[in-house]
């Protein structure tokens, strides 16, 4: 048994990877430079698949978008590497348009199995297209399931469920949660798109978050125990979100702080607030706050840093809806 | 290479039945019974013929928007009437009525449309791509207008394809015009085939007037590409007669177009007019056999509009389509 | 005097690019078949103003956008023509990734002038691309100004503040509006950006919306007004937003639904729902209600007018929140 | 066209100088004083040096993001060490700190980067566009790389500039590799200045490693531009002896590169001693000049990382930073 068996983030999408193109062979990968592996989620991949699994493109993000449209189309599984997921946005109309689309729009005859990985998130000093989160910007088109994993079993188990998804799904990770590590069963086993999950209870606030902001919200909720009980809901899967559980947890809590390190503006965190308004008006006894990227563009030098949404904001957040 | 009589006279009868149907949808958009646009194909459909003509069902293609590729399908063999009721927004659309304008006959490898001119050419490099990932022998035909060819993604496509040798025809219906703009002030050269040659893909230019010529080179285009030896690039020129949309205005720039030099084509350059005289000085059919093939073709022409309007008008409730956007 | 002379949506827009031109010899526009006019908008400028300052451009949205950034980088003030602004996917990292955030990230040292303009909207039976609001998309990535008249009378002097402004700005207006009629003023005047407009005064409940669907908002006050009275509020531009001017309103109604014929998730209303519970929460007698384009795929064919936001669906929002 | 010494001897000072800073960028970076990515220049500066040399201040640049184009600038006459600070974060940078690798020196036309590669491409075709518009005189130098040609958006501004002759120079760096790809694996081609000849643009291929033959290209490059011929293309032969940036492996594929290789390369190829070899032979610097000229390019590096280390680092407040989204 191997329950302490701890892997990275990337290690942890790799061997869902491997593991889903042993199980069928219509899955395929593309993107450009992953047979080198840009980023380790790719490393040696060719060894045991090969280039012709494994497929290394020019740069021409249309082309790969199409690519795994079309293939997709054809009745293959592709899993199409942005790199930097900022790098989709050369691609807007296929992934944000077209590949959410098709299927509803031709008679939802032909579902379009494609996975879209890219990492994100701010705090690398980088700045702009390889800092933005595009979550915000998919859930917006209606069509494409969007998820982010906040730890490696997650990620596995996320990945494989993208995998055998009939849908368009956008995977995104963190930068900064790349060489995170934590524990990953040996064993197959899926984590369902679309269900929240309660990284920590707690009775006076909830802290919605996802991806990175999973770990700075456990922190707030780790200095503040003695004082305010904080329950930390990872989101996990924006769309399709899971609003049940979280009204549960405001059911019990009455108080709401969405973190989002994405723009705020009408991102994640507007539309789960507007949710709330809609479904929990009646639960809560504070309104529900955001801590978000501001509506700035990402800076890069040592500013982005300040920028995201810090432990100390999240804090003053918590306070100030538990006034 | 050269076609036989049988050859020749169903892609007579095809032209005979795109042109006719062209003429009906025509008829139905300013009887105002059909939703969204209707970009009429006048004399170019033989291109869309040619292209259709000798594929396989498994060989994906991705028809020409102009007269909606109507003639590109019904040559593959596609039972066009329900991408027809698509147009009138009813049950029997190959979308269930929720497109007006896109198509989908996923087992005939037709898998849809987009707005977006352009947008063939990415999906292409994914139908090639599957087709040397399975190894299956298919090939595509990646139909689109001379236009299209200012789309960066064309470079893309063309790049990839050159550069996996994907089975691919990039095939061009060169109208000289793309909306109200004259092709000649948007691309710097005779031909937007010539961007072949910085890719190391073959081309070839073609009389897309010419019923047979447009269907000898599908015939040497898809040889060459069953071969192995990566795509083709070939580029028919043909002629818009008429205004770019329904009810849109006919001009180049800032000036009109000029009616008698396209009342001129129209008279000269009717393709299937010039196929028929062909097939009468070879005495591959007789006047009479042509008449013949005319009056089918309005007949199913005609048909095809009262199977539309006998269908129903779709109008799925907001939760059917919310049920609709994801599969299971 | 001429306070009755009534102008389409299209002739204002149009008479604000003669006058904006005749001013300043920097502004020209670029966009595909504007010569000609595929929308009257553009009709017959190249009579005065010549094809160098009306430039038909091949088909390439990356290029014409790129084309739009690197003159106003010259010191040209550039009117970018979409047609269908759903077209603007094509370049959807110049639009929605740099053109906004140019400016800041280079160190707010030089703005870019930028109008770029389209067509949208539900309704026309053509589906997708062809009515895709890009407005949600647009507030969500800092740095674009993004707005939509609903009358002949704001189109003119938006779009006289749109060219004059420094910054990029995207306007909008509904396919549906282009050949509506009303008063349009001669002279010279501007509408700001970021001032919404009350089109009609109530005191029961406030009903936001903007572009075509103010005029459904309208019919339903109009065909309430025995039983609710309903104030419209134009939002006119969705960034900047007039926050203020909404609050204003809710401080008297106490009750707001929201008319947004984007799709619902994480759009426009999605970000004013969270503004109004962040800033309004006291104000409000009834949580607020958003009437959306729902999460589909905007579809063609006869369904289009039911997904749109209808007066019946806004009537009965407005009934819910009255209740 | 041929150079004088005078000329010989600018580029080569300046091209010591951008070997000496791309050195102290490697020092800083790997000292962790830096914040993002720093791509190595190495051997490849040569071209960058040719491109900027003969522009005026008013001449639209975009330089190769490759040694983060300081090549380019410094020779195009611009004080880079507001840039280089930005890299370090500083209130001194170019972009106020809040970009990392981001010029910006509009007075210079040199007006920003973007982190997304190809987004050289439409931006230049508005710097010619809007040249052209204002009869300016001024030309573009639109520096990237062979693996940005992957990119459609080189084929719109092919495109809009050769069907407008706008006054460009697309300049290619062209050092056989993308990334962890090896771009003869990417481009079914030689050359990707191959795609020049679709559009009616001429091209020439130039050694990369030769300095004046890179200045001599730029010369006649832009001569062809000033005298309104349209656009034209250059593409300058180079190599990359490490990885594609710092900290990332060195592969092409899934195989390490040949470090022999790049170790003879480094040894046989490096264009400073080329073209100090060159001088000496034509009696143009002695050798005294030369080291003389190198260890000032080496006070200078010194000089500029000391300049950024004494301005502190930028750490503006969200306000103020909210404030600087639009401009008034
Ligand atoms: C991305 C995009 N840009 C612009 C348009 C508008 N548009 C539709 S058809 C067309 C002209 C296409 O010309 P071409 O490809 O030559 O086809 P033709 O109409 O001449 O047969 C244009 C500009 C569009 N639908 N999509
Ligand atoms: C749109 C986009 N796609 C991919 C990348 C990742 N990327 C950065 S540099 C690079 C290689 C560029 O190659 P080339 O243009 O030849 O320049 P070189 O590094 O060889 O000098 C890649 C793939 C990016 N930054 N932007
Ligand atoms: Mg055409
Ligand atoms: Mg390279």
């Amino acid at each position: 048994m191997s329950s302490q068996r701890e892997l990275t983030l990337c290690e942890a999408i790799r061997e869902a990877y491997v593991e889903e193109m042993r199980r069928d062979e219509r899955v395929f990968m593309l993107g450009i430079s992953i047979q080198a592996g840009t980023f380790p989620h790719t490393k040696n991949l060719c060894e045991e698949f090969g280039t012709h699994r494994v497929v290394d493109t020019p740069l021409a993000e249309t082309g790969m978008a199409g690519c795994a449209m079309g293939a997709a189309q054809e009745g293959l599984r592709p899993i199409l590497d942005f790199m930097y997921a900022g790098f989709s946005y050369f691609a807007g109309s296929e992934v944000f348009l077209q590949m959410g689309q098709y299927h509803f729009l031709h008679g939802s005859q032909h579902p379009l199995p494609i996975v879209m990985v890219g990492t994100c998130g701010v705090g690398r000093r980088v700045g702009n297209e390889h800092a933005t989160l595009p979550y915000g910007m998919a859930i917006h088109h209606p069509g494409i399931k969007t998820c982010m994993p906040a730890t490696p079993y997650d990620a596995k188990g996320l990945m494989k469920a993208a995998i055998r998804d009939d849908n368009p799904v956008l995977f995104l990770w963190h930068t900064n949660l790349m060489m995170h590590k934590g524990y990953v069963p040996e064993e197959d086993y899926v984590v369902p798109l679309g269900v929240a999950d309660i990284k920590r209870e707690g009775s006076d606030v909830t802290i919605l978050a996802s991806g990175l902001q999973v770990h700075s919200a456990l922190k707030v909720a780790e200095k503040l125990k003695d004082e305010i009980s904080v329950e930390v809901v990872d989101a996990r899967s924006f769309e399709p979100f899971d609003r049940e559980s979280l009204l549960r947890s405001i059911e019990k809590t009455t108080r709401l702080v969405i973190v989002d390190e994405d723009f705020e503006r009408g991102g994640f965190a507007a539309e789960v607030s507007a949710q709330v308004m809609e479904h929990g008006y009646d639960l809560l006894d504070a309104p529900v706050r955001r801590v978000c990227h501001p509506n700035i563009p990402v800076p890069g030098g040592y500013i982005d840093v300040y920028t995201m949404p810090t432990s100390e904001r999240i804090e003053e957040a918590v306070r100030e809806v538990c006034r | 290479m050269s076609l036989t009589n049988d050859q020749k006279i169903v892609l007579f009868r095809n032209l005979a039945r795109a042109m006719a149907l062209d003429r009906m949808m025509m008829r139905v958009i300013r009887a105002g019974k059909m939703v969204g646009f209707y970009h009429e194909g006048g004399i170019a459909l033989a291109p869309g013929i040619a292209a259709g003509a000798f594929l396989q069902k498994e060989d994906p293609m991705w028809p020409h928007y102009r007269a909606h590729g109507l003639a590109h399908m019904l040559s593959k063999g596609i039972d066009i009437k329900y991408y027809v009721a698509e147009h009138m927004g009813r049950e029997a659309g190959c979308c269930k009525g929720r497109s007006s304008f896109h198509m989908s006959f996923p087992e005939d490898h037709v898998f849809g449309f987009s707005g977006n001119i352009g947008a063939n050419f990415p999906l292409s490099v994914g139908y090639g791509f599957a087709a040397k990932y399975k190894q299956s022998g298919q090939v595509v035909m990646n139909c689109s207008g001379d236009g299209s060819y200012g789309e960066g993604r064309c470079h893309e496509a063309l790049l990839m394809s050159a550069n996996w040798k994907l089975p691919a025809v990039f095939w061009c219906e060169a109208n000289g015009m793309a909306q109200h703009s004259n092709v000649k002030d948007l691309f710097p050269g005779p031909n937007v085939s010539s961007l072949a040659a910085g890719f190391g893909i073959p081309s070839m230019v073609v009389d897309g007037q010419d019923l047979f010529a447009c269907a000898e080179a599908a015939l040497q285009a898809l040889a060459h590409v069953r071969q192995g030896n990566g795509p083709i690039f070939v580029e028919c020129k043909t002629y818009r007669v008429q205004e770019h949309s329904v009810g849109g205005v006919n001009y180049e720039g800032p000036n009109q177009r000029d009616p008698e030099l396209m009342a001129k084509w129209k008279e000269t350059l009717n393709p299937l007019a010039l196929a028929a005289a062909r097939l009468l000085a070879e005495k591959v059919l007789t006047q009479e056999d042509i008449d013949q093939i005319k009056a089918d073709a309005e007949r199913e022409a005609d048909e095809v509009e009262a199977f539309c309007e006998a269908s129903p008008k779709a109008l799925p409730s907001v939760a059917e389509m919310q049920a609709a956007v994801y599969t299971a």
